[in-house]
């Protein structure tokens, strides 16, 4: 704010009354008025324009700017502190079951299908538990898998790793483990195994590339 | 009665007064735009001009009785709390009047008029401050508040949160559902009683002698849980092959063991 | 206006950041903040009564005021641009006699039941009364007096002091010359004990907390 933007104190006494004024209204007022709205609450001869742009600048540098917009006057919130209006809320939710679980399958059997997720859990998944995974960061898509249909994989990233403090993803207990912890209970059927997950940048011999077009925002309907 | 209107209450009230209460027109009768008897007090009483704290009750009553006594010259209605309170005056007045007995019950003339006088001075006071509250500078009516207040925007943004703990809890409960499944799958296998008639129709060339079903069944009862099934099975099937002549069946009562025969051995031991 | 109120050009960079930033907040918003709401969203350290000091004094002499209401703050027009402002502003409900005299008596008594407002007015006082200052968002339910009956105890609300521009309870008009001359007290000749109202959220020691269902909208009638 320069010194000639202190308005009243330069000002003889009937231009500051109008200035003061037409600040109250500006205020009070519900929406933008036009200076001829204005005008016709100030006294007869007002020179309406000039104590405008007087009060433009006197505020030009504060935290309210008064701004013309669409012809009419209003006053606003400065540009720069509008964050000020603003407040992320971020909000702490636990993950849905559904997401877990898919989440684990994920970790566990990647780089895997939707369809071979969806035969884990022996239930089909909705696409919207994967965006949620995706959104959150934990999980990626890796490739396409080279068999019919060209399904996409998904695998786990980095992101995964660090929320859930794992080193690397071959820190994810393995059968044994799990059994030992009493996460799985005792009789194991023969040929029943918990695979060794893979989470490298690097395809596995039975993935493709990505298509060019699979990692566009949009692209992530696949598998229809 | 316009000279007993108070200046302070006529300023902001004015005529509207009477015409602006309808919440409360059932609850008491208006003596000409009274409020009740201490209203017609009070307004009686500044018609003595001096501060309500050395009024002369004495002849606060007196005006009192006279109005009464002329509204009822009018044939006025009057409601029955003017009445009280001008009985209550009139007994004030005697109390007040004469001297006061050696030893008197409850509160003396003086006391009961110093009561009076100050509920006539708390009523002003509370219309005084009323007044006084009603001509503040009121928010929305005298001074405004912002116009187009600009409000929080609030953008949310959810950060879902896991343990490792839910996550293999997550992931070793649905192995676990497919381990489970899986021995479901083998528990429900089922003879079916072609199954049966194949066992015995291969078995009935050697029996030549009564002998017990579960004898020559016991390669397949291997499992409690196949049991029942290979046992009804087999059952079932040895019915059928009796009715074709294919072998002779025998129990001795309810829940015996059932004993098979070839019927081509017949005589053996008859 | 004097000099000193040019806030902005004799405050160091930091400082003028943060008057921006109250100003903003305050300017923003149409209801009271709290100097503790204002301080969360300023940089640590910030020494709010300090700038809101300022502020209050920059504005003193503008078209707007900044003011303390309710122990907290708010921007408003100034009282004697009142009759230049009022014309298309739609105007305040207009309040009964005995709706005006049961407010100031609940605001200088409370808490005060029913029977003590009307052993003040001499008249009885119908529930419309009351309900019509409870609607307007000025009066509230307190608590029931300890008490044969448990009558339902009446106090002021937050509203009532942003409303009619007081700081606290204790800034009522001539409360001081009232207390003084005992009018405050309810039957005990004048003279003795000195009663302040009270509309702190703590009940007093002969309020009990109202009873669950005094609450619910249709929960307004008591002491039938």
């Amino acid at each position: 704010m320069t010194d000639d933007s202190n308005i009243t104190s330069l000002a003889p006494e009937s231009r500051r009354f109008a200035l003061r004024l037409v600040e109250a209204l500006l205020f009070a007022s519900g929406e933008p008025l036009a200076a001829s709205d204005i005008a016709s609450r100030l006294p007869e001869g007002s020179d309406v324009d000039a104590l405008l742009a007087e009060l433009e600048h006197a505020y030009s540098a504060r935290g309210v700017n008064l701004v013309r917009v669409a012809g009419k006057w209003l006053f606003r919130t400065a540009p720069d502190l509008s964050f000020l209006l603003k407040r992320d809320l971020t909000e702490a939710r636990r993950l849905s079951r559904p997401a877990l679980e898919t989440l684990a399958i994920i970790a566990y059997h990647q780089p895997v299908t939707r369809a071979e997720i969806e035969e884990v859990r022996g239930v089909s998944i909705s696409k919207g538990t994967i965006d949620v995974l995706m959104e959150q960061g934990w999980v990626r898509m890796r490739g396409r898998r080279r068999a019919p249909g060209r399904p996409v994989t998904y695998g786990t990233t980095e992101a995964f790793l660090v929320h859930f403090g794992l080193d690397a993803i071959g820190d994810l207990p393995g059968l044994e483990e799990l059994r030992g912890a009493g996460l799985l209970d005792g009789r194991i059927p023969p040929g029943f195994a918990v695979p060794e997950p893979h989470d490298g940048p690097d395809l596995t011999a039975d993935e493709d590339p990505l298509d060019p077009g699979d990692l566009l925002p949009s692209g992530l309907g696949e598998e229809q | 009665m316009a000279e007993g209107k108070d200046g302070l209450i006529a300023e902001w009230e004015g005529a509207e007064r009477r015409a602006n209460r309808p919440d409360d027109e059932t609850l008491h009768v208006d003596v000409d735009g009274f409020e009740g008897p201490l209203d017609l007090l009070l307004s009686l009483a500044r018609t003595q001009k001096v501060d309500l704290a050395r009024i002369s009750i004495l002849a606060l009553a007196d005006q009192y009785l006279a109005y009464i006594e002329k509204l009822r010259e009018l044939r006025l209605e009057l409601a029955a709390d003017y009445l009280v309170m001008a009985a209550w005056l009139a007994y004030l007045k005697s109390r007040l009047l004469l001297p006061e007995p050696a030893a008197a019950e409850g509160p003396s003339g003086e006391e009961m008029a110093a009561a009076l006088a100050f509920r006539l001075q708390r009523l002003e006071a509370m219309r005084d401050a009323a007044a006084r509250l009603v001509n503040r500078d009121r928010l929305g009516r005298d001074v405004y508040p912002r116009g187009a207040p600009e409000p929080v925007e609030i953008s949310s943004k959810t950060a879902y949160s896991a343990t490792l703990y839910d996550l293999l809890m997550a992931y070793a409960a649905q192995r676990q559902r497919q381990m489970v499944s899986i021995v479901h799958v083998r528990k429900r296998q089922v003879w079916s009683l072609a199954d049966g008639r194949e066992i015995l129709t291969r078995m009935i060339g050697r029996l030549a002698e009564w002998t017990p079903m579960e004898v020559f069944l016991s390669p397949y009862l291997v499992t409690p849980e196949m049991r029942a099934t290979v046992l009804a099975s087999s059952f079932g099937a040895s019915l059928e092959l009796v009715r074709e002549g294919r072998v002779l069946v025998r129990q001795s009562g309810a829940f015996a063991p059932l004993y098979l025969r070839d019927p081509g051995a017949e005589g053996a031991d008859d």
